[in-house]
């Protein structure tokens, strides 16, 4: 299935909340949705059965100066075709709902993205730190992170 | 579509303490510095929690730090024991969004070097496995004839371990003149090791009695836990990004893609993502004597297509057949020469979240065999 | 000098069947010839390390068995990049090891950082931040013979080691110093446990 | 009396009793260097490896160098152990293994102490070393060794039971405990083995079968009563890091070392008194002089020794429940039909 006639099944089930696409040649298909109704979208995408994404390929955290994003890069292993799917949101409060109850996969980069961007996951059953210490201060992906100085006693910059 | 179910063991009215025990960062068969804290009741594991990133390396913090090429290096250093195929998804990602395209020898090294370093990664898998099993001569066996297939990389790049050899464009340099010779000996040195493998520890009757029927991974949980590579295709999901999303030229050799068919125990057990690994070794050589059919014989220059500047602009989701499994790098660029982010999907990441789930209920010998068959490299899961 | 030196050099001879070697040379000559090591495998330089254990350069030509437990290991190999996370639990397992004993550092990483020195926020710059450092042995990874090289220097380097240095030869200020050191030491274990207290209340 | 030439030769004094004590001593300390060379050097042989090279010619005196060096070593008594018991556990477990050195016939001239219930003697004592490891492995206030220790205990007790009937087999076999009329009634060549029904006629062989049984499971009981891989849970290094021993250091855990494998050589010991003739020699009475006799018999037990440590680099390790499915569901009931089997021939022998 192409990356067009994804686009309108989606907007034909959720006409709010899909807000666009972007096709190009050299660069990844992906379409831009709406944050508040992530889950559904998603369990529309998994669950369908010509679309039918069962595998959650990645999740990452980008952090665009403006606001933050959450990318989540599909792949159907039944059917073969992948898609992209972008939700931006705002920095100062940047939560999204947590998809860890529609392909398990999520839980851990969920907890990755915590952790490196500080995005929120709402709902997760326990968001905790996953790579740095768990007594890290700071998300170090951001762009505005600072290194600290000391941690537990031993200097951290050269 | 499994749900995370909470085990509860019913232990009628007996009331005894169970031990947490905290299994690495430093144990020696935590494969690194993975930790594990286990709840045991006697000797059945109840719940286990991985505690990850004692190797937390900031790998990303370092692509957004650095240059495209400069990238490279440190993505050697993700997962160690498998440079050569690291640098493919990363390179052939920039060469997408630049649309750059390489030639066909270029390609056919490409696909060469990858196969040979899944062999030197199954290897290591394999006997590490055994070794987890308490069979510590076959880890020597392999590690013997390793150094085979380190030779060849050394020749061509230089260095034993951490390449830099797969450029954007193009490679670091042309092939020496007696390679083919070097990795048909080397085919014909993994084959006899792995027959006498087979005899020392995979048609062991001990070692197959320790390894069938643990860990069991469902296809359907597999999948949802968005496993990939051996231990997707041990619970018998035929799934391979060589065959299903073809790249470099995978799409003009015939080979099996191995899959588990619990033939001794359950579907999807330790002994069938072992086998797998197992298997996927002679595919890969017969791979590597299809390639070196195909490779062109007239010396040319592999740095042709190489790009004075690269400084791509869009983001692409690049991903390639690792030999721990999908190894993916979502790049982001912004039109400078530094990359705006990359996020690296790790194969070992993924497949090693699965283990609380296949491990619960298993004894405390079963958790070290079932986290050596999931083969996980730290480096790549803390990044 | 050790003993096997003064062997090699053919120093005078007492007697056509007599060699001369104090009790030092027999200690030192005894731990510099077993040396059974605790691999602390981090990262990349640890599959180096397996490599140099393996058949082709085989570690165990110079004494050097493994051992799983740091009470039985004489030395600790540090091989591979050192994090602020890891980094508690290489200076606990340094203090658990029996004296006398030693530490390799292998490999850039475990030296000063090696390449992720400039912006690693969660990577220590070099374990002799932590813990002292007998041998380092440079690489990214270093190659197995620069791992050899680096045991043949350790083996040296204890068989010259003066065991046996008696209180009343050295000088006031050694003595003092040494005095100085316990109390910093003991000042040192006392913020610890201090510290330790006060990260439990935390948690707990 | 005439057992021991010691006691014939300096009289019935104190002096030949601390000889008589020192010779095993000296031979268990001068074994253990040789088996842990041999342990060394096999393990590189299999694996393709040279082994030590370094200390004296070809490393042959690694091991004293592995001496003079725990010797050394700082003896940590950790701070939440028990210390009493974990400062005696190693002495327990030498002891054990030691004090099964005073029944075990060197030569027809020597052996130590000449008991009626030698047999019976050496397997309790060997039950020591359940002691000094369950004690070790408890005392180190340490999960690993403590697992260790547990796993230990119940693996050696039930691995016991087979082999307690197959020696009760060789004592049928022999209408005798003492080690030397056990080994006395094998004489006259390789054919009047216990391991071939004993001297007796040709249809001694129909009981052929239950002798091999006997002997697989007696062999493969004492690679569990001494930890050796397949049956090394207790120090399984890939789960439990070192197992009972985790937490000793220096001289402590040498003598685990020591007990470890002078334990290899008393049970390697007792399979050839029991079905490979003991000192006999194998051609009948050419080179049977008591001289003669140690070489045979160090000979026929170095080489099960070297049996244990070439099965330790080759096989992997069982699980703990298969180790016991192995004990009570196989080699139990075989047992028990083999000694039936063989008390039949000892009635059927003329």
């Amino acid at each position: 299935m192409k990356s067009n006639e994804i686009f309108e099944r989606l907007i034909a089930e959720f006409p709010e909340d899909i807000i666009s696409l972007n096709e190009d040649e050299n660069s990844e298909s992906f379409i831009y949705v709406n944050p508040r109704n992530i889950v559904e979208i998603m369990l529309f995408l998994r669950d369908e059965n010509d679309l039918f994404f069962d595998y959650l390929s990645c999740l990452s955290g980008v952090d665009s100066k403006e606001n933050l994003t959450v990318v989540y890069n599909l792949y159907s292993i039944q059917l073969k075709h992948r898609i992209t799917i972008k939700a931006d949101i705002p920095k100062e409060n940047p939560s999204i709902a947590t998809v860890e109850k529609v392909w398990l996969t999520a839980d851990w980069h969920e907890r990755e993205a915590w952790d490196l961007i500080g995005i929120k996951f709402e709902g997760h059953h326990n968001l905790i730190r996953i790579l740095n210490p768990y007594d890290w201060e700071g998300h170090p992906l951001q762009k505005d992170y600072k290194t600290p100085e000391y941690y537990h006693g031993m200097r951290v910059p050269v | 579509m499994a749900e995370r179910k909470d085990i509860e063991i019913d232990f009628g009215r007996i009331e005894a303490q169970r031990t947490r025990l905290n299994l690495g960062p430093q144990h020696p068969s935590t494969h690194g510095v993975l930790r594990l804290e286990v709840e045991l009741d006697g000797e059945i594991v109840t719940e286990v929690v991985p505690h990850i990133g004692y190797l937390h390396r900031c790998f990303e913090k370092y692509a957004e730090n650095k240059t495209y090429p400069q990238v490279i290096p440190y993505i050697d250093r993700l997962d160690y024991i498998t440079s050569m195929s690291n640098e493919i998804p990363y390179v052939l990602g920039i060469e997408k969004m630049m649309g750059i395209k390489v030639s066909e020898k270029v390609e056919a090294i490409r696909t060469i070097l990858a196969e040979l370093n899944r062999i030197a990664s199954h290897q290591i898998a394999v006997a590490t496995f055994g070794m987890d099993a308490g069979a510590f001569t076959p880890f020597l066996f392999f590690f013997r004839d390793r150094e085979s297939i380190l030779d060849i990389f050394e020749k061509l790049s230089g260095a034993r371990l951490l390449y830099n050899y797969i450029r954007i464009g193009g490679l670091m340099n042309d092939l020496y003149p007696s390679f083919k010779n070097d990795v048909l000996d080397v085919i014909n040195v993994i084959r006899k090791t792995n027959a006498e493998v087979m005899d020392l520890l995979i048609d062991n009757k001990i070692f197959i009695e320790r390894t069938i029927n643990i860990g069991v991974l469902p296809a359907d949980v597999a999948i949802s836990f968005g496993c990939s590579g051996p231990v997707l295709r041990g619970s018998g999901v035929p799934f391979d990004l060589r065959r299903d999303e073809p790249y470099l030229n995978y799409d003009k050799f015939d080979f099996e893609v191995c899959v588990g068919k619990g033939e001794m125990g359950t579907l999807g057990d330790s002994y069938d993502r072992n086998i797998v690994r197992y298997h996927e070794m002679e595919e890969s050589c017969r791979i590597i004597e299809q390639a070196l059919k195909i490779l062109p014989d007239a010396s040319e220059d592999v740095r042709s297509a190489m790009p004075k500047k690269v400084a791509p602009k869009g983001e692409i989701y690049a991903k390639a057949e690792n030999p721990k499994g999908e190894l993916g790098f979502y790049i982001v660029g912004d039109g400078k020469n530094k990359p705006a982010r990359i996020k690296s999907r790790s194969a070992c990441f993924v497949n090693l979240s699965a283990l609380p789930a296949i491990s619960q209920g298993s004894m405390i010998a079963d958790l070290i065999l079932i986290l050596g068959s999931v083969d996980i490299v730290l480096g790549e899961v803390d990044r | 000098m050790g003993f096997l030196d003064r062997l090699d050099k053919g120093l005078d001879p007492v007697g056509p069947d007599i060699m001369l070697g104090t009790v030092e040379d027999l200690l030192n000559w005894g731990r510099s010839k077993s040396d059974w090591y605790m691999h602390f495998g981090i990262a990349c330089c640890a599959i180096e390390f397996m490599a140099v254990n393996a058949a082709h350069f085989d570690l165990m030509r110079f004494g050097a068995i493994p051992r799983a437990s740091p009470r039985q290991a004489d030395f600790i190999i540090i091989s591979g990049t050192v994090t602020l996370k890891m980094a508690e639990r290489i200076k606990r397992l340094y203090e658990q090891m029996a004296e006398p004993k030693y530490v390799f550092s292998m490999g850039s990483c475990a030296n000063s950082g090696g390449p992720y020195w400039e912006h690693g926020y969660h990577v220590l710059k070099g374990v002799d931040r932590i813990i002292p450092v007998d041998v380092y042995v440079p690489g990214c990874p270093p190659r197995p013979e620069a791992f050899l090289e680096g045991m043949v220097q350790l083996q040296k380097k204890i068989r010259h080691q003066e065991i046996f240095r008696k209180r009343e030869k050295m000088s006031p200020e050694d003595l003092k110093a040494i005095e100085d050191r316990k109390i910093e030491m003991e000042k040192q274990y006392q913020d610890y446990l201090a510290d330790q207290k006060l990260k439990n209340q935390e948690i707990g | 009396m005439e057992s021991n030439i010691i006691l014939q030769l300096f009289g019935d004094n104190i002096w030949s009793y601390l000889i008589i004590v020192a010779i095993p001593l000296v031979f268990v300390i001068i074994y253990a260097l040789v088996a842990i060379l041999g342990e060394l050097k096999v393990a590189s042989w299999v694996q393709d490896r040279l082994g030590p090279m370094r200390t004296g010619w070809k490393g042959v005196i690694q091991p004293i160098a592995e001496v003079v060096k725990l010797l050394q070593k700082e003896d940590i008594t950790p701070k939440n152990v028990n210390k009493p018991l974990f400062n005696t556990a190693p002495f327990v477990m030498f002891v054990g293994s030691f004090a099964a050195f005073a029944v075990i016939p060197f030569s027809s001239k020597f052996i130590p102490a000449d008991l009626n219930v030698g047999l019976f003697y050496v397997f309790a004592v060997s039950s020591f070393a359940v002691i000094g490891i369950l004690m070790g492995g408890w005392s180190s206030n340490n999960k690993y060794s403590m697992l260790g220790g547990i796993r230990s205990a119940a693996q050696m007790i039930s691995y016991e039971i087979p082999m307690a009937l197959s020696i009760l087999a060789i004592a049928a076999l022999s209408q005798s405990l003492n080690m030397n009329t056990i080994i006395e009634l094998q004489n006259g060549g390789f054919w009047n083995w216990n391991i071939f029904g004993g001297s007796g006629p040709w249809y001694k062989l129909l009981f052929l079968p239950f002798t091999l049984i006997l002997f697989l499971i007696y062999f493969i009981g004492s690679l569990a009563e001494t930890n050796r891989t397949p049956f090394d849970i207790p120090e399984g290094e890939s789960e439990i890091v070192a197992g009972y021993h985790t937490e000793y250091s220096g001289m402590k855990f040498a003598m685990f070392f020591f007990a470890e494998y002078a334990n290899m050589f008393v049970v390697s010991a007792l399979v050839t008194i029991m079905f490979f003739g003991g000192w006999q020699s194998p051609f009948g009475d050419f080179l049977n002089d008591p001289i003669m006799q140690i070489v045979w018999f160090l000979l026929k037990s170095m080489f099960f020794v070297f049996v244990q440590i070439w099965l330790r680099w080759t096989l992997p390790r069982v699980r703990v429940d298969q180790l016991m499915y192995i004990t009570w569901k196989v080699m139990l009931p075989f047992a028990f039909i083999a000694f039936l089997g063989i008390a039949t021939w000892a009635m059927l022998k003329p």
